[in-house]
């Protein structure tokens, strides 16, 4: 067994460059490839994690991940944008090079704060906590700087996959049932936020949400 | 039977204070219901105003005997909550509304102050209950006790009408029916005055002697101020409203001289000055009650509120006229009414104070207190000739006072029995006066009202009917005795008016009988006037002249309208937090999230 | 047996009933809608008498404190499913809605139901938490219901937020379930609430108090505690009146619920210091924050949106402020102000619908239009603002009594909370007159609403009594939940 | 039952021995005046022939006049006789001393004035109207100064009463040089001068009705009515007088029956002094503007507070 460790931080990392790289993409649709990626890397880390642990439950995480984060979202996704028949992000708030930079540094910030943490009970592969992290603050980045509401439902997803890993490495995910609720929660809410999003495509005719700012005061 | 809240039970109290302000409630508002009945067939009021009406009543009477914290602020709120329907009757005229939201809205925040000055007294005390206050007044250390003063001193004045808080009286009372505003000005402001008698004799021990003159100074300013105010209107109820602030300025000094002598420990003094406060009190109430009834009876009859548009009352209204005239003369302090008699006894009070005190700046600031007063008395004396004498003597000046119609047997009633109470109080200052000695629960010294007359420690001495029946009987004599030099006959001719015949427009308006004090006073009151001349076309003639003049509200203007103005801009500011951006709202998550960190640190 | 599982159940089936015979969803709403109140009634006032109770095999676990939630939840989605029935026909008539979407608008009102049941039922934190994302799934499709531009962007915002607050709660949960699991070794039943609470001292201090501050941030979201309370306005605003009723009157209690629970857990580990004084900054904040958008509002519903984050505000600082005096009036200001709140928005959706728009400069002269709502709406916001002879008034003095009594940071606490209702009053009180008076427009539209008294008679009456005299139940009520929160000092 | 009686005696004698001298003053300060003025001046006796004709000339009302026009001469005459009766003049304790005090006596002056400006308004003629409203002017700082100028004296006799207030000043006679004691005294004459209309404050003498402010209210009033207003204000310029005499020379008041006549010389003595500073004021200065009144007033009531320091702070 080269350690299932080893394994975890080779995917960890794996995991950090697709989310780096997922900033600097303007295109949706390679997005949401993307999300594909994030969550067949999360389903092999979960894996992974059953067979060092021998934990039954984890092989239903996996199978789980697999069935809604790398295939029953982007389904969804890609209808919608099948739908609207719209490809490239417009302009983003910060240009694709600044954006990069803030990426990083909040990796760092992530490891910092992951080292403050001091989980020590937990799984011990070293790299997936921080990595978790930054996977949380790059989704919060890409809500924050991308128009169109695809996108910003990009990041959000991908701060929902930070979080399951935060799950996976520190207490080898949630019980079962609360797992479940978790993912069924996930798929809902992402077939929700499509619905909304025909519906202002159909309503203002363009996913910018630069249109959503009449509510004030 | 047991409050909303734990431990919270609403208990009742009737001591010598509540029965003697409880009288004065009932009686003014029985007085003032007999008149609304007679009133309501010009002014119908809205379907449940007359319910309200007995709300207002019985919520002013539960205010006056409540027990504890809770049961006074649940009265207290629930009168200014029936007021404030009430003075929305006809919201339909202008001003109405913005007029009754701003006496609400101080009525509140001052309420938020008097809940602040319980929850301190029922902090050091452990429980809501007033006995519990009294009792433990003592063990409140000084700064507490200061800060309660303070925050009671705030809200219960503004429900008084004291000067700087009174911005709210002059706006509500004119728009509020007559018989609403008779029961506000003549009963509900005097709660106040209970509140704060309350607050300083009876939850907190004696404190430091500038509590009593910052009430002593506060009452001055809303005596001189509130006369000069009043001398300036020419709308009668409003003209009536700034008297009440004049009278609760009065009633004021007689408690801060009080609250002085008993941080001095002038017992004597104490006793006389409180008893003198709540003697006028009982006096104010009467007369400022028939004033406002006056008031309405003449509003209906002429159909404004307005003076100028008033004259030649006395004719048309003989009964009306003698009970407003009777109020009149109450409320200028002549003798034999019973203002006199409250005056004289406040003025006696403050020399008392001013010979009790040891250090001589003491003993100075009451004295001048007493010139004030008496500047007081003068000027109320020359607003209500004006009062009278505008709507009431010579020619009417508009057609609709010409048709003016006396009031109804009802309202004549109710005037009359005012007019009686006055009169009656101030013949009978001395039983009156022993009778609230006996209700202070202070050490009474027996000095306010020995058998002949009004005594002091002072050897000051008044016995009212005494001298009234003096006048009467050299009265008689001044009309007999000429009558010994043989008979003379009058005869009736026209006013001479240098040749032309006399028509109403030659005659004095209010705002010229008022016009010598106003330039006397210009820089407290601040006239503006704004002269418009319009000349025929073309020529040098003049075709018209328009004379506006008006006092610059000074409170209002760098006061309350600066601190709103100033409080929306805020807003306003604030407001663009909220600009819509989805990315500023995840920024404030994020923000707040990182704050919470880092206090979890 | 317990009736709690009821209490999920009976909405679901009536989802489903409507969603399969559209027609007569209005009336399947009702009769669920009745039921649910009954049941709920008797749940709440058996979890006030008794210890707490299991039901549905361990699942769920009902103490005093979800007794009251639920209790709330069974009034307000009472009101707002009866008072659907009229505002959705009228909407309807107005073509604000396509009666094709009607049978969906009852099942998705019915789901939301069910999820804000399961809240205060859930033994599991992690089901808690599911129930509450669930609950923002169901209504966000509701508060978007109108299609029009604004309700779209307000559901998206309220989305969004909602979510990424869920996440943050979400992650909290995670690090609590990681102390538990180390803390008490068995894995399964380590977000069970009982156990948890019963060695709350065992669980690492460090780690819970990061963990209660990402959950208070998550739940305080979804409860609108400022800074994240920018979606609740729009939310509120925009959706239909009845979703507003049940967004305000019942799913900001749930959220205040999560965040009661942890509270108690964190408290239990580290002492009531750290998570009351954070609850009373952020219940501070909430105040200060609602006043200015009070004061200067162009709207109606959004006017009563930030009363609601003012009100929020005032409860948690009311549980930051604890002692039975405090925490009992918490509990009592929570159930005041959903009954007053939703008496309110039933008023304004009536009046919005008679006017046919809600802003403030657009509707006058109320009380010609529309007296009875108008009067509700007078009445209801002197009660909202804690004016004295109503109820609001009572646990409002109640907490300023509890904060002046207490810790100096609870004094000052209740200093902002007096002096921001002060405020409150004064800008809403100014709002509602020049709705109320003034002469009314002349182009109306016809709103026709059955049992106009009944809905807003009956809750105003009862908080004028509650105001002087509170009746013995609810008085036990309020203790048994003043029992539950009250944590050792 | 005896003493009763001898009180009755005493104030009706006080009173008709007041009301005989009145126009006797008046007349005797426009002689003086007019001598001072180079003029020989009216005979003495002038005025009591100016009353008598009055009182049995008939009157002219006007149409508009009301029930106040008729009455306001009775009351204002009947105020001031009652005035007449609470100042100790020749018997050391005044006739009314146990019912009414000084505060009383300013409480009689403003009914006496609240009477004859209703009855200057009654008529509608605007010169009733300009003189009421400058005498309720002129009135209202008046009063200040008259009332500190009381509580200085009450101050130092320990009480407001008059009787009490000359009683001392007798019995400690240094107190008449304390600077207290000037300074009151000087305020109070220019609160004289102002209340009975001379000079400085008013002119009595002119017909020129926009300079009359006590005249002014007069205007309307003719026959038997307009007598006995002006014999009244005779008797409010004899007691104002006599309330110097008693407040700052209260000396030679008769305590026995013996002492009257001494009593009624010193008495004439007084008014004669009081008579001669007034129609000096009266030759020396000329009539201010109205608007200047309060000047001069606003200084008397000055002057009474600084007499009130000096009584309080230096004692």
């Amino acid at each position: 067994m080269i350690g299932a460790a080893a394994v975890v931080d080779g995917l960890a990392l794996l995991l950090l460059a697709v989310a780096l790289f997922s900033v600097t993409m303007r295109g949706l649709v390679s997005g949401v490839w993307l999300l594909v990626v994030q969550s067949l890397l999360l389903a092999f880390v979960a894996a992974t994690i059953g067979v060092s642990s021998g934990a039954a439950h984890m092989w239903a995480a996996a199978i789980l991940t697999l069935a809604v984060r790398a295939f029953a979202i982007p389904a969804v996704l890609f209808r919608v944008l099948a739908a609207v028949a719209l490809k490239r992000e417009t302009r983003p708030l910060l240009s694709t090079r600044h954006a990069l930079i803030v990426a990083v540094g909040l990796a760092l910030v992530a490891y910092l704060a992951a080292g403050r943490l001091e989980l020590t009970g937990a799984f011990p592969a070293r790299q997936a906590l921080p990595v978790s992290l930054a996977l949380i603050f790059i989704g919060l980045l890409l809500m924050a700087t991308r128009r169109k509401a695809i996108s910003q439902l990009i990041g959000l997803i991908t701060i929902e996959n930070g979080i399951f890993l935060t799950g996976l490495i520190a207490t080898l995910g949630l019980p079962l049932f609360v797992e479940i609720g978790i993912f069924f929660d996930l798929l809902v809410a992402v077939g929700v936020t499509a619905v909304l999003t025909l519906r202002i495509n159909e309503q203002f005719d363009t996913m910018n949400t630069d249109e959503l700012r009449r509510l004030r005061g | 039977m047991d409050g909303p809240l734990p431990g919270l039970v609403l208990t009742w109290q009737l001591d010598g204070l509540s029965l003697l302000f409880g009288l004065v409630v009932l009686s003014i508002s029985a007085v003032t219901t007999v008149y609304a009945i007679g009133h309501a067939r010009h002014h119908h009021g809205f379907p449940g105003s007359g319910l309200l009406y007995l709300l207002f009543i019985g919520a002013m009477l539960a205010v006056v005997v409540a027990g504890d914290g809770f049961t006074f602020l649940l009265a207290w709120e629930t009168m200014s909550l029936a007021s404030f329907g009430l003075v929305l009757t006809d919201h339909r005229r202008a001003g109405v509304r913005e007029a009754a939201w701003s006496y609400l809205v101080m009525t509140h925040t001052a309420t938020a102050f008097i809940v602040a000055a319980f929850l301190l007294l029922a902090r050091t005390s452990g429980s809501l209950a007033f006995a519990d206050w009294s009792a433990r007044a003592p063990a409140v250390d000084p700064v507490a006790a200061s800060i309660i003063f303070v925050l009671g001193l705030v809200g219960f004045g503004t429900k008084a009408g004291m000067i700087p808080l009174h911005v709210w009286l002059p706006r509500a009372h004119p728009v509020a029916p007559s018989h609403v505003s008779a029961l506000m000005s003549g009963v509900m402001i005097k709660l106040g005055i209970y509140g704060l008698v309350r607050l300083s004799f009876d939850w907190l021990a004696p404190g430091p002697a500038w509590w009593g003159a910052l009430i002593l100074g506060l009452g001055v300013t809303s005596a001189v101020l509130g006369v000069l105010y009043a001398l300036m209107e020419h709308d009668l109820k409003r003209l009536l409203a700034y008297h009440s602030v004049e009278n609760i300025g009065i009633i004021l000094i007689g408690l801060g001289a009080s609250i002085v002598a008993r941080s001095l420990g002038a017992q004597a003094a104490m006793t006389l000055a409180l008893v003198a406060a709540l003697f006028h009190v009982v006096n104010h109430a009467t007369f400022k009650a028939l004033l406002f009834m006056g008031a309405g009876v003449i509003d209906s009859a002429v159909g404004t509120r307005d003076l100028e548009r008033y004259g030649g009352l006395l004719r048309r209204m003989p009964i009306t006229g003698l009970c407003f005239l009777v109020g009149s003369a109450a409320i200028s302090a002549l003798p034999p009414l019973n203002g006199f008699a409250s005056e004289w006894l406040t003025l006696q009070s403050l020399l008392a104070l001013g010979r009790a005190s040891d250090d001589p700046l003491t003993a100075l600031l009451p004295l001048l207190a007493g010139g004030a007063l008496a500047l007081t008395g003068a000027l109320a004396l020359a607003c209500f000739v004006k009062a009278f004498g505008i709507s009431f003597l010579a020619l009417p000046r508009s057609p609709q006072a010409t048709e003016a119609r006396e009031a109804g047997r009802l309202e004549l009633a109710a005037m009359a029995t005012l007019a009686f109470a006055c009169v009656a109080l101030g013949f009978g200052a001395v039983p009156v006066v022993s009778f609230i000695g006996q209700l202070v629960p202070l050490a009474a010294v027996p000095t306010a009202g020995s058998a002949l007359g009004l005594t002091t420690a002072g050897a000051g001495r008044l016995f009212v009917p005494g001298v009234a029946l003096v006048l009467l009987a050299l009265a008689v004599l001044a009309a007999i005795v000429p009558r010994l030099l043989g008979p003379v006959r009058s005869h009736i001719a026209e006013t001479w008016a240098c040749g032309i015949t006399l028509q109403p427009i030659h005659e004095y308006t209010a705002t010229a009988f008022a016009k010598p004090i106003r330039l006397m006073f210009r820089d407290i009151v601040r006239p503006v006037r704004d002269v418009g001349i319009v000349h025929r076309a073309g020529t040098r003639f003049v075709a018209s002249v328009h004379y506006r003049s008006h006092i610059a509200p000074v409170f209002e203007r760098y006061v309350y309208l600066a601190v709103k103005d100033r409080l929306v801009a805020a807003a306003h500011v604030v407001r663009r937090a909220q600009n819509g951006s989805l990315q500023l709202y995840l920024a404030y998550v994020f923000a707040a999230m990182l704050t919470a960190l880092l206090l979890a640190r | 047996m317990s009736l709690a599982p009821l209490l999920v159940a009976v909405p679901l089936i009536a989802a489903l009933v409507c969603a399969v015979r559209g027609t007569r969803a209005a009336g399947v709403s009702a009769l669920a809608a009745t039921t649910t109140l009954i049941v709920g009634l008797v749940v709440a006032f058996s979890s006030f008498a008794g210890p707490p109770e299991h039901a549905a095999a361990g699942l769920m676990y009902v103490d005093a404190l979800s007794g009251l939630i639920v209790l709330i939840i069974a009034l307000v989605a009472a009101t707002a499913a009866l008072y659907a029935v009229a505002y959705v026909r009228n909407a309807v008539a107005a073509q604000e809605i396509a009666p094709t979407e009607v049978r969906w608008f009852y099942v998705w009102i019915q789901l939301s139901i069910a999820a804000m049941f399961a809240v205060p039922l859930m033994n599991n934190l992690g089901l808690m938490w599911v129930a509450i994302e669930t609950t923002t799934l169901t209504t966000a499709l509701l508060v978007a219901f109108f299609r029009r531009g604004h309700s779209l962007e307000a559901a998206w915002k309220y989305l969004m937020l909602g979510a990424v607050g869920l996440g943050f709660a979400l992650f909290g949960l995670i690090l609590t379930y990681y102390a538990a699991s180390h803390a008490l070794g068995e894995a399964a039943a380590a977000l069970d609430w009982d156990e948890l609470r019963a060695n709350a001292a065992a669980l690492d201090p460090a780690l819970m108090r990061v963990a209660f501050a990402l959950v208070l941030i998550g739940f305080g979201t979804k409860a609108g505690l400022a800074p994240m309370h920018t979606w609740l306005p729009d939310a509120h605003g925009e959706a239909p009146t009845p979703v507003s009723v049940l967004l305000s009157g019942a799913l900001l209690n749930c959220a205040i619920y999560g965040v009661l629970r942890f509270h108690l857990l964190t408290a239990g580990t580290l002492g009531a210091g750290f998570s009351s004084d954070l609850l009373l900054g952020l219940g501070a904040i909430s105040i200060a924050v609602a006043v200015p958008f009070v004061l200067v509002q162009h709207d109606l519903k959004r006017l009563l949106a930030y009363s609601s984050v003012e009100h929020m505000g005032i409860v948690a600082l009311a549980v930051g402020i604890g002692g039975p005096l405090g925490l009992f009036a918490a509990a009592f200001h929570m159930f005041n102000h959903s009954l007053a709140k939703t008496t309110l928005f039933v008023a304004a959706g009536a009046l919005g619908q008679r006017y046919g728009t809600l802003r403030l400069t657009r509707m006058r002269g109320a009380f010609e239009v529309a007296p009875l709502p108008a009067l509700g709406l007078v009445i209801g916001t002197l009660a909202i603002t804690g004016a004295p002879p109503f109820a609001p008034f009572a646990s409002e003095f109640g907490i300023a009594q509890a904060g002046f009594a207490g810790r100096p940071a609870a004094l000052a606490a209740a200093v902002v909370l007096i002096a921001g209702s002060v405020l409150v009053f004064g800008g809403m009180l100014f709002h509602v007159l020049n709705v109320v008076l003034r002469t009314a427009p002349r182009r109306l539209h016809f709103a026709a609403f059955p049992f106009a008294t009944a809905f807003i008679g009956v809750p105003l009456i009862v908080l004028l009594v509650m105001g002087i005299w509170l009746p013995p139940p609810l008085r036990d009520a309020f203790t048994a939940v003043a029992r539950v929160l009250q944590v050792a000092p | 039952m005896s003493e009763i009686l001898a009180s009755v005696g005493l104030a009706l004698a006080q009173l008709g021995i007041l009301l005989v001298l009145a126009p006797g003053l008046n007349g005797l300060i426009k002689r003086m005046k007019a001598v001072l003025q180079g003029r020989k001046g009216p005979p003495l006796l002038q005025p009591y022939f100016d009353v008598l004709k009055l009182l049995r000339k008939d009157s002219v009302v006007s149409e508009h006049a009301s029930a106040v026009f008729r009455w306001a001469p009775t009351l204002y005459a009947a105020c001031f006789a009652t005035a007449a009766l609470l100042v100790p003049v020749f018997w050391s304790r005044a006739p009314l001393a146990g019912w009414g005090d000084a505060i009383a006596l300013v409480g009689l002056f403003a009914l006496a004035r609240f009477a004859l400006a209703l009855a200057g308004l009654d008529t509608g003629s605007a010169f009733g109207g300009m003189g009421s409203s400058r005498e309720v002017a002129v009135a209202a700082l008046a009063e200040p100064a008259l009332l500190l100028v009381l509580f200085a004296v009450a101050w130092r006799s320990g009480g407001t009463d008059l009787s009490t207030a000359s009683a001392y000043l007798v019995s400690q006679a240094v107190a008449v040089v304390a600077p207290s004691q000037l300074l009151a005294l000087a305020a109070l004459v220019i609160v004289v001068i102002a209340e009975t209309g001379r000079v400085p404050a008013d002119n009595p003498d002119t017909h020129l009705e926009l300079t009359m402010i006590h005249e002014g209210m007069l205007l309307e009033y003719s026959g038997r009515p307009l007598g006995i207003l002006v014999w009244a204000s005779h008797l409010k310029q004899i007691v104002l007088f006599s309330l110097i005499t008693a407040l700052f020379f209260p000396f030679g008041l008769a305590s026995a029956p013996a002492e009257v006549p001494i009593a009624f010389g010193a008495f004439l003595l007084k008014l004669v002094a009081l008579a001669f500073v007034m129609s000096l004021v009266e030759s020396s200065s000329a009539k201010l503007r109205i608007l200047r009144v309060p000047e001069l007033l606003g200084a008397a009531s000055a002057l009474a507070m600084l007499a009130l320091v000096a009584e309080v702070v230096i004692r």
